[in-house]
């Protein structure tokens, strides 16, 4: 499957953010997203585990091994941050105080349906903070592979894993396209380089409906 | 029993490998993970727990299997997941006299199963019970004699609140000062929730994914 | 009406309290118990208002705003002392953290019923941290004087004010005696010196079990 | 709006004076209490308040009425007296995303009439409705540029909650410290919930009864 690497997902959901945001990056291709930031950003990352103004995560130094993100990898703290716990924490993702949460999906269904924690073939899943994010914060992007590594579509009329939460995803950022969930439907509104429309939507499982300002992704 | 921490981050290592020498058996055990080398995976080894409720246990696919992994999918274990964030709520109601929790978190999942749905104000809500323990076994940076907590970090994480919901609160500390000596400030557990107090050298936790 | 001062009254509070217990005082005589206590005791005062192991009141000295107990009161820290917020504090009352709560009141019944913040007829009254203390301290001690100004009973069969809690109290102080409320009723345990039994009963609406120790009132 | 404050501790009276000042009417206020001289109760002086749902209002006998007192008795302002624990609960559930408090306080009083008892577990509860607020007026020692706050002692009470359920958070603080001087670890509000913050030297608030 052509289109984007995983650095290149990454490089496109950091572009959604802004300066002021308090965003919550998942396990996976969103914890990467850190790194497409420009290091004077005004972004406030979020760990679930109690951090608010985390940085970037941290490949050496000395480990302090209460200073790690919600994925448990070491980070570096920014100028402003507060630390406080868990229970305050989710306080403030079901509060709405979250402003973005970027998370990696298993599917997505054609009305914003999300599932990402459980594989029941394959025995069981690890719940986490996902569906207390997908509930809560107020704008939900989910970065993912555009099918699974054998070719299915992971963007379904309806998902067919156990849910994480309904109608909770805003956008779709995947290999292939980005794709916005509207109220009438999957919106197709970017495609990656060299990727046609008709590719993406022979590799999606649910009506798209083109942009009228459909266009390349600009990375 | 309750086990404080979110992997490397306040997981009292030393009373984890204390219960396993001690070697008590059919433990529930309530955590947020439960790891593996030197986290609550340990009391694995010799079949020690018999049912867990937690966030993360059991990974969806992977090359080598905690001791948990393998015991759940023998059969030897039972296991309630539960969304973090209720998790974490679920003790504090236990912690604080509430009759449970009313969250969105869950809804139309299979976390909603058995479980009632309240509507408030027009809006759905499923009701999550109170958790307690008979022990919590937490981890902080630094205590006074009194039973005084204070955390470093995202050491925070589940342990203010477990040591608000058990009846005995057992604590690990890499230092005990004198009472008086902790600033009034940056207490984050008051001495009424800690019952003991043992001081230990920390032991690192190693990250093998979650 | 015979019987304690309210100092007195305060004084033999302060006989029930012991070294390690958690206690919270109400507004009134019950805070008179603080100067009761010796100077190097072991009890952990506790005010909602957010602080644990307080002092003395402090009749002089800078005005700390910041260091005051429920009443408003400026009070001294003692070492061990921590400060918490207004939800935490609630928490510890609710959760059964707190050992011993003690409050005053304008009526008790048989079955330790307790009114202690409205007179319907003058208007009015104010909840504050009452109600949640009546139902979550494990236990409840109430210090008042045993009839009105006009020498009505405040001991009845069932209260007729506004109600705190229902079957709350165990222990009642008042200026003619101690007495304690059990399953089988209100058990008269001691009377102040110069206090006869038929009195005690004869200021009481409510019928009074004669302890089979029924001693005077050691002060 | 919510008031931060309990008497004297943390009471946003220069924001207070501000809003006598701007005339704002038709007010609902939620405070812990609305006290005397300069607190909650200067509003009252011009009729800025309709409605008001606090824990300390009405005392039953006194000398000196405060204004609020004088309005109330002559059906001017309306009044919701909710229990202490119950009002900061409530206030929590506004801003923590839950849908409402199961608690036994109130339980067979009058508190209780018009609401729902809900059984957990054997044990019956009062189901109380979240609150929140357009806007909060809070109080805090200290700020940093990006809005961390640091309370003193009991100064915080109802302000670091009330900071979460509100839509628009001001803040009056005696220093304000460029963003990476306080220490992370005595941050009593994080940056997030913080809108405006205003330094003011504080004005002293003088208690007159309760």
């Amino acid at each position: 499957m052509a289109g984007l690497t995983r650095e290149l997902m990454a490089l496109r959901v950091a572009r959604e953010l802004r300066d002021g945001m308090v965003v919550n990056l998942g396990i996976g291709i969103p914890t990467l997203v850190s790194n497409y930031l420009p290091p004077d950003h005004g972004v406030l990352l979020q760990a679930e585990n109690g951090i608010l103004g985390y940085g970037a995560i941290r490949d050496e130094g000395g480990f302090d091994p209460n200073l790690i993100n919600a994925g448990g990898q070491r980070i570096v703290l920014r100028p402003g941050a507060s630390f406080f716990h868990t229970s305050d924490s989710f306080g403030m993702i079901r509060g709405g105080h979250v402003d973005v949460a970027i998370l990696g999906a298993l599917e997505v269904s054609a009305r914003g349906d999300l599932a990402n924690w459980s594989i029941p073939e394959r025995g069981g899943g690890s719940i986490g903070g996902g569906m207390d994010l997908a509930v809560g914060v107020r704008r939900l992007i989910v970065a993912m592979e555009h099918t699974t590594h054998d070719g299915r579509p992971r963007i379904l009329e309806r998902c067919s894993y156990p849910l994480t939460a309904r109608a909770c995803v805003d956008l779709l950022v995947t290999n292939l396209a980005v794709i916005e969930v509207t109220a009438d439907g999957l919106l197709l509104r970017e495609v990656a380089p060299g990727v046609t429309p008709e590719k993406v939507e022979a590799a999606t499982a649910a009506p798209l409906v083109r942009s009228p300002d459909l266009r390349e992704m600009a990375l | 029993m309750m086990v404080g921490g979110f992997v490397s981050a306040g997981t009292p290592t030393n009373l984890i490998h204390a219960l396993k020498r001690r070697g008590t058996r059919e433990l529930t055990a309530i955590a947020n993970n439960i790891g593996f080398g030197d986290q609550l995976d340990v009391l694995c080894e010799d079949g020690q727990i018999a049912h867990m409720i937690t966030s993360f246990a059991i990974r969806a696919s992977t090359s080598k299997w905690s001791r948990f992994e393998e015991q759940y999918h023998r059969g030897e274990v039972t296991l309630e997941l539960v969304p973090q964030g209720t998790l974490v709520e679920r003790i504090r109601a236990g912690g604080s006299g509430l009759g449970g929790v009313l969250t969105r978190t869950g809804l139309d999942t299979v976390v909603e199963e058995g479980k009632r749905r309240i509507e408030v104000q027009g809006v759905d809500y499923l009701l999550e019970t109170p958790l307690r323990a008979d022990v919590a076994l937490i981890q902080a940076h630094r205590a006074d004699r009194l039973g005084n907590l204070v955390y470093r970090a995202s050491g925070r994480n589940f342990n203010p609140l477990m040591a608000t919901a058990a009846d005995l609160v057992i604590a690990e500390v890499s230092e005990i000062v004198e009472t008086g000596e902790l600033d009034p400030e940056t207490v984050g557990t008051p001495a009424v929730y800690v019952d003991r107090i043992v001081r230990c050298d920390p032991i690192e936790v190693r990250l093998e994914g979650m």
